[in-house]
């Protein structure tokens, strides 16, 4: 599998995880928001960071980043697009996921780690968990409070769209929402970082299980 | 040139979780009167337009595609024409 | 009519006595009048004022400094460049330094903590380094009180508003709280980096004729004479009377890291020099790279790119506009590195070139606004300063204080209870202690530990200091500063290899607080000899005082060790119920 | 009840990141009329008082003491009567 890491301007989650990526084997590069290609790639991963010193609403400025277009191209056939963290809030602006991550309800940066129970375990990125495992996952946001109209977050649960919930909500989330994806499955965002939970060294491999997730979805749908 | 003023606020059904804060802390400080904070964003622009209808038009547009996020916010904004400045 | 005509004439500038309001005094004043032969002008009488202020030329604390034990066999780097530098194998360095940011803090809690945490990156990364980790060490009043209150939230906010957002971790620190630190918190911030020994860079302007390129954000009135400002004494009327405020801008500082790190992979070969703008501008970062080298300098001010419009030499020189650096770059062979500079979005200008002259000159509008011999500017008349026991401790020596300790139980909660001794997780949770994703220890445990990627090493880092031990005996409460360090440190299974200090004292010119600073430095220094822990970079931070009451001596060490292999970490907590614990020491 | 709408905005000389970034992010866009962008703060505060003066001042005390930062921002505000909101 061939991964892109997107690196915007204020990008800093980038290298984390192109590293985590490379130690699951991954053939990943980064890419820069400035160019508009993505032809090559099978997968794309927007990371976590500050794009645009998230100056005026988190996500707003980068989501016109000329790379952004190629990553809407590429969702529309089908390729993998994962958001994480400012990652899912460029996905949310750019209307690729639906909603918005506000502020949290208890305005501040908060970084921790925190459960997270596995809401859906038939997606491309939680297949090898099992359903309502608990995971602890680090996270690492000031605006992480996912908000959507009642309407939206109905059509979300009734399609299965919500992948992970916080067992225990630190921001306000509606619906204990941490990570949703769209419709088809192929474009997914949350606000933990599974990335920063890969290497023993940390003293965490819990997210370990969300590359594997996807490395044997991409496995399966090329072997099918 | 035109300078626009656009002020930019949540909408109503929107928690406004730092208007909250502020509002405690109005209480805490013994401004018992405040019954209600909504914190939004202000902006100035100043712009060169040929005239008031294309002002109000590009206001319009750059307004909702990047200064707002219209699944939250709403908007207003006045324009008045001001001299136009010297570059340095 | 030029634009600096309205300037003050140099008889003005004598007549009117200004320089004594810049903090010259009089016998430095008729000292510049000596040596340069003739009245200095307006915009020369603001740059020796800068540069001789104590924050920059620590004409005061030198003495004193000078005595620190700064040389092993890992020192690659002493004291005297941006950060210090120790060898840790493997054709590999770590880079540490510490600041503070005292009174901006003070004046303005979020924005003076956050440029706290801006320029002493820049430090880091000016010496061809990748920041790694980011630490502090902050001491406020009582929480009680309402403005200490603001404080904290404000200084808390600033240092997580900047780190992460330039995504380098901030892994540790320390808080504690006394009223002796109401009026004047202390807000010290520490941060370390790694980086290939070939990448060394110096803060040196080398080479007749090479080039001098100004880089990164325009010049505004931020922090006019901010170098003086915090070389002065708080007066607690004088809250509103204000020099404009520095603001960071952590995304502009990201771009700038990012560009100069990798201007240092791909053009080592014509880069000669790099050094950041902090206290006093690029009046003195540009002064000094000439001085190290034995060169002069010439600067025309008319291409400083600005903000802000009419601004003057003197305010150009002055700023501390934020997110500035200044390279020295081979001539013929600067379009490469603007180039670079450019295709991130950032501006970067030659403003000058390096001379053979030894004389700082400064053009503006077609004059020469500055003339003056760089090795005299750079290098303040030192002043030793008279010493005296404090009476405090002269009185105190012979009665021993014993606590009351007939209810333990109660002691323990009633200590527990104690803001400084209480968990600051509720603060450090607002910090990004995991971007990087190499964090192994994270806040919480004695030291933090970062592992070295592609190596089995990893780094621990600490900043460690009990200033009410220091009040009441000066020498040892800095043994057992340092001594703390390198127990946090060895807790986590590291080797403790190198100090970096920050000082924090009050008016030198106060005889008991000068004993003070000297008795630290030499606690310190004893220490660090038998902990073989060279004092490798600092900083000094001095008139901590509010309306004449001097905090205590504050003498903050950070330390950081070295462990070979980062599957031997320790951490704090038991393991298995049934586990002996054993307690160890005297 | 009266409605306090407070505009706050960075004093001239003071540093405006998000302003600058917000601006190189229109001309991107190709709003190449926009000659400078500033990002200020926006309330809205509703309070009890009882007459126009004592609404004044009271706003011009919290706003000083407690929204802007008086190193660093500006502030004016307008006032108006509105009716007296039913608490849910
Ligand atoms: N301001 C701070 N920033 C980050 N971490 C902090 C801060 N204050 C305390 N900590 C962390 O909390 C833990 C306990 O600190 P401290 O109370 O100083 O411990 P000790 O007294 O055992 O050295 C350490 O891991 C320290 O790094």
């Amino acid at each position: 599998m061939r991964a892109a890491v997107i690196s915007f301007p204020g990008s800093n989650c980038d290298f984390d995880m192109l590293y985590a990526l490379q130690d699951f084997g991954v053939d990943a590069q980064i890419i820069s928001a400035k160019t508009n290609d993505l032809t090559n790639f099978d997968a794309i991963f927007l990371p976590g960071g500050f794009s645009y010193g998230d100056y005026l609403r988190t996500g707003a400025i980068a989501r016109f980043s000329p790379i952004m277009s190629a990553v809407t191209q590429a969702a529309n056939e089908g390729k993998i697009i994962v958001g994480i963290c400012n990652g899912f809030q460029i996905l949310t602006e750019a209307g690729l996921l639906p909603g918005q991550l506000l502020m949290n309800k208890n305005p501040g940066f908060i970084c921790d780690e925190v459960l997270l129970t596995i809401a859906n375990p038939d997606t491309v990125y939680t297949n090898t968990y099992n359903a309502n495992e608990k995971i602890l996952i680090p996270i690492a946001h000031g605006e992480g409070n996912y908000y959507a109209d009642e309407a939206t977050l109905d059509q979300l649960e009734n399609n299965h769209q919500v992948v992970f919930r916080y067992a225990d909500n630190p921001n306000g989330s509606a619906r204990d929402i941490a990570g949703i994806m769209n419709e088809q499955g192929n474009v997914f965002g949350m606000m933990p970082h599974p990335e920063r939970a890969v290497d023993p060294i940390t003293g965490n491999i819990d997210g370990q299980g969300f590359f594997k997730s996807i490395l044997s979805a991409i496995l399966t749908k090329v072997t099918a | 040139m035109y300078l626009a003023k656009i002020y930019v606020t949540y909408k109503p059904s929107i928690l406004d979780p730092q208007g909250e804060v502020i509002k405690s802390a109005l209480h805490r400080m013994d401004y018992a009167g405040v019954q209600t904070v909504t914190q939004g964003k202000y902006f100035e622009v100043k712009l060169q337009a040929t005239d008031v209808d294309s002002a109000t038009a590009e206001t319009q547009s750059f307004t909702e595609s990047l200064l707002i996020n219209q699944n939250t916010e709403t908007y207003r904004f006045d324009l008045s024409l001001v001299a136009d400045e010297v570059d340095v | 009519m030029t634009k600096v005509s309205k300037e003050m004439s140099p008889e003005q500038v004598r007549d009117s006595k200004i320089y004594l309001d810049w903090s010259l005094t009089q016998e430095e004043y008729e000292l510049i009048v000596a040596t340069i032969d003739r009245l200095p002008n307006f915009t020369e009488t603001g740059i020796f004022s800068g540069m001789w202020s104590e924050h920059v030329s620590y004409k005061k604390s030198k003495p004193i400094l000078r005595k620190f034990w700064s040389q092993n066999e890992r020192v690659l780097q002493g004291p005297g460049e941006g950060a210090g530098i120790l060898d840790i194998g493997d054709g590999q360095a770590v880079v540490f330094k510490a600041e503070s940011h005292n009174h901006p803090s003070f004046v303005e809690p979020y924005e003076g903590a956050a440029t706290g945490i801006g320029g002493i990156l820049r430090d880091i990364f000016s010496m061809g380094a990748q920041p790694i980790a980011a630490l502090d060490s902050l001491r406020f009043g009582e929480l009680n009180n309402p403005r200490t209150r603001h404080l904290v939230d404000g200084i808390i906010a600033g240092i997580a508003g900047y780190g992460n957002a330039i995504g380098i971790p901030t892994v540790g620190g320390e808080i504690a709280f006394d009223d002796v630190y109401a009026g004047n918190p202390l807000v010290n911030v520490m941060a370390v980096g790694l980086m290939e020994k070939t990448a060394m860079q110096v803060g040196q302007a080398k080479g007749v004729g090479n080039s001098v390129i100004y880089v990164g954000a325009k010049t505004g009135r931020d922090g006019i004479n901010g170098a003086s400002f915090a070389s002065a004494e708080f007066s607690s009327a004088h809250e509103s009377d204000r020099s404009a405020v520095q603001v960071g801008d952590p995304f502009l500082e990201k771009l700038v890291m990012d560009t100069t790190l990798q201007a240092v992979r791909e053009y080592a070969d014509i880069i000669v020099g790099i050094q950041d703008m902090g206290a006093a501008g690029l009046l003195s970062s540009s002064s000094e790279m000439a001085s190290k080298a034995g060169q002069g300098m010439t600067l025309n001010l008319d291409l400083v790119p600005q903000r802000e419009t009419n601004m003057t030499p003197y305010e150009l020189m002055l700023s501390e506009s934020q997110e500035r650096m200044l390279f020295v770059v081979k001539r013929g062979e600067e379009q490469a590195i603007i180039d670079l500079f450019e295709t991130n979005d950032l501006d970067a200008v030659i403003i000058g070139e390096v001379t053979d002259n030894e004389q700082f000159i400064l053009e503006f509008d077609g004059e020469i606004v500055a003339d003056v011999p760089i090795d005299f500017l750079t290098h303040a008349p030192k002043q030793d300063l008279p010493m005296a026991v404090p009476a405090r401790i002269k009185e105190l020596s012979s009665k021993q204080y014993l606590p009351d300790m007939s209810d333990l139980k109660k002691t323990v909660l009633s200590l527990i209870a104690q803001p400084t001794i209480a968990s600051k997780a509720a603060l450090f949770r607002h910090f990004d202690s995991m971007v990087r994703a190499d964090t192994v220890i994270k806040p919480g445990g004695d030291a933090a530990l970062i592992r070295v990627r592609g190596t089995q090493k990893a780094l621990a880092m600490t900043t460690d200091v009990n200033a009410r031990y220091l009040y009441l005996d000066p020498l040892k409460g800095a043994q057992m500063a340092v001594a703390e360090a390198a127990r946090n440190i060895v807790a986590t299974g590291a080797l403790p290899i190198g100090i970096t200090d920050g000082l924090n004292f009050g008016s030198p010119d106060n005889p008991e607080v000068y004993y003070e600073l000297d008795q630290a430095v030499s606690g310190i220094n004893i220490m660090a000899k038998q902990l073989n822990t060279p004092i490798i970079s600092g900083n000094v931070s001095l008139y901590n005082e509010t309306d004449g009451r001097a905090i205590y001596p504050t003498p903050m060490i950070g330390m950081v060790g070295l462990l070979e292999d980062v599957t031997k970490a320790t951490t704090i907590d038991f393991k298995n119920a049934g586990d002996i614990i054993y307690l160890i020491g005297e």
